[in-house]
């Protein structure tokens, strides 16, 4: 090897385009990164390249790339058939009723295009840029700024007040009126059911042993659970006797005889 | 000082210096800026521009450093205020100690009705309200507890005696309930 | 700049930004002095005068630093120091973002004309450039990015203004979503 021969390194198979490319398969992002290298391809301005130009060479690769068998991956595939249909558009007669329009479809690529190409050199120019920790440097031990917490307690006039008067009403005697509520204790009604009951044999409803005018519910309903409470107590003391047909049926009472 | 190449050497001096993990020996200097001659002329020049301003180069011990100058050490700190609320058993506490002052932590507790911690009356000390007030000669002499002058500023009030009386507490409608006929009121006499 | 006020501010200016851990706001500076006014002139003119210096003070995202001079990094690196080695995926999706942030992941997909793996944007945001920058309100609410102040301050940037080329490529219409319906100026020579 003389280092005065360039060449000598140079790939043995440079004879045909198409292998230079499909040698790179692996290297390009996806459809839009390798129709922007055959863009540029054609040595021109992207804002002036033919994109039915773009098209076939784009075409032509795939084609080969098949013709190679080589693996494609489907996206290439996809972008194969969709730039097939925007060459069969821009072929026809132009038809101003056409939906989508080709002229605009075709516009849309070459501003993808375009686009992608500004964001390549802008990522190259930034990293071409000074970078902190390359060219500029920065205190590698700064001292640091400290920031002493200092806590303000908030308590304003009134809550203070209000604080003490509510410990003095706390200590303030409380005294407890319990109101008188009416109710028949169950003493008074297991007085008043046994009286009633008396030697009775025959079988009574509950209800008729309670009083009449109950114009008070609250009192109404006490009496009815005292007395109910008073017929248990007797039937436990072996005084009365008690039976119910069903849940929830009236509750008959009548006295126990005594052997 | 004036010519281009000093320029370029102090230029380098400084970021060096700056950018400088540790105090440099002039040896450790020169390896970064390389042969250059003599450094110590201007490394001397570099200090003197740097004096009267709020970084200084100085030397320390055969090592030179940058630091900033140490009549700025109050600007490298400064303190926020945190407001904070102050927990009702503080505030009761607080207000017990105005009312009856001096008084002990287990007087506090009899009019409370509650056991009062340690760090409540701490809390009150750290926000300068109250003091520690001496021993009360009794039996076991438990220190007291006053008020401070910034506990009377805080609420704008003149002196202890501004604080209103039960009475007036009670026709503010500050107490929910009457108070019993015995409590003694406890702003009685010359003491408040 | 002359008087004694201004000489005290700017030296504590000095002291302060000297000995600060991360680049400084204005707010966070002005907590460190004290209310002294409007320090945007004095810093300006701090600034100005380091600017011949080896340290120069810089603002860079609207926060306030010392480094040292772009132009002396071969005095300062050390075996230590490697530049961050940004896979082509990273730089691209980097630029996307910065040229056009806020930005969503579909949107920088659109541009690039490929999927971006999580990954990419995970460096970028481990490197302290990307961050997450709200939710778009349209369907779906995708998360959006743009660049951080310390991405500016790692490219030597003041602010997005500056970014190489931003004007231009945002009078040629390629900043924006859709083609112009007028056909797009052509890139202009080296820069974009």
């Amino acid at each position: 090897m003389t280092e005065s021969d360039p060449d000598f390194d140079a790939p043995v198979r440079s004879g045909r385009s198409s292998d230079t490319l499909i040698l790179q398969l692996g290297s390009w992002e996806g459809p839009l990164d390798l129709l922007l290298t055959l863009a540029r391809s054609q040595k021109v301005d992207l804002s002036q390249i033919s994109i039915l130009a773009l098209v076939d060479q784009y075409l032509d690769f795939i084609r080969d790339a098949r013709a190679l068998s080589l693996e494609l991956a489907a996206d290439y595939l996809v972008m194969a058939a969709w730039l097939a249909y925007l060459k069969s558009l821009l072929l026809l007669p132009k038809d101003p009723e056409a939906e989508p329009d080709p002229a605009e479809l075709a516009l849309k690529l070459q501003f993808q295009l375009q686009r992608l190409e500004a964001m390549r050199a802008a990522g190259q120019t930034l990293l071409a840029r000074p970078q902190l920790g390359w060219d500029m440097f920065r205190r590698p031990n700064p001292e640091g700024l400290a920031t002493d917490r200092r806590a303000v307690y908030a308590v304003d006039y009134y809550e203070l007040l209000s604080a003490y008067g509510a410990i003095q009403a706390r200590r303030a005697t409380a005294i407890h009126v319990v109101r008188r509520r009416p109710v028949m204790a169950l003493d008074e009604a297991i007085e008043r059911l046994e009286l009633l009951l008396g030697r009775s044999i025959d079988w009574t409803e509950l209800a008729r042993f309670l009083p009449a005018d109950l114009a008070d519910e609250a009192y109404a309903r006490s009496v009815l659970a005292s007395s109910f409470v008073a017929a248990l107590e007797l039937a436990r003391q072996g005084k009365a006797v008690l039976s119910q047909g069903a849940a929830f049926g009236p509750i008959l009472v009548k006295a126990r005889a005594h052997g | 000082m004036a010519d281009a190449y000093d320029l370029a050497l102090t230029r380098a001096l400084e970021a060096i210096l700056f950018a400088a993990e540790t105090p440099m020996t002039l040896a450790e200097i020169a390896r970064h800026v390389g042969e250059r001659g003599d450094l110590l002329p201007t490394l001397r020049a570099l200090a003197e521009s740097y004096a009267p301003r709020g970084i200084n180069l100085v030397e320390r011990g055969g090592r030179w450093q940058f630091q900033t100058a140490p009549d700025l050490g109050h600007h490298l700190r400064t303190s926020r205020e945190t407001v904070k609320k102050l927990s009702r058993a503080a505030v009761e506490t607080l207000a017990v100690i105005a009312y009856h002052e001096p008084v002990t932590r287990p007087e506090i507790e009899e009019i409370r009705g509650v056991a009062v911690s340690g760090g409540t009356i701490d809390v009150l000390m750290a926000a300068g309200w109250v003091r520690p007030a001496g021993r009360r000669e009794t039996p076991g002499r438990p220190l007291q507890y006053a008020t401070t002058p910034e506990f009377l500023a805080h609420f704008n009030l003149a002196s202890r005696r501004d604080l209103p009386g039960i009475a007036d507490l009670k026709a503010a409608g500050l107490l929910d309930r009457e108070p019993s006929r015995e409590l003694p009121l406890p702003l009685g006499g010359g003491e408040a």
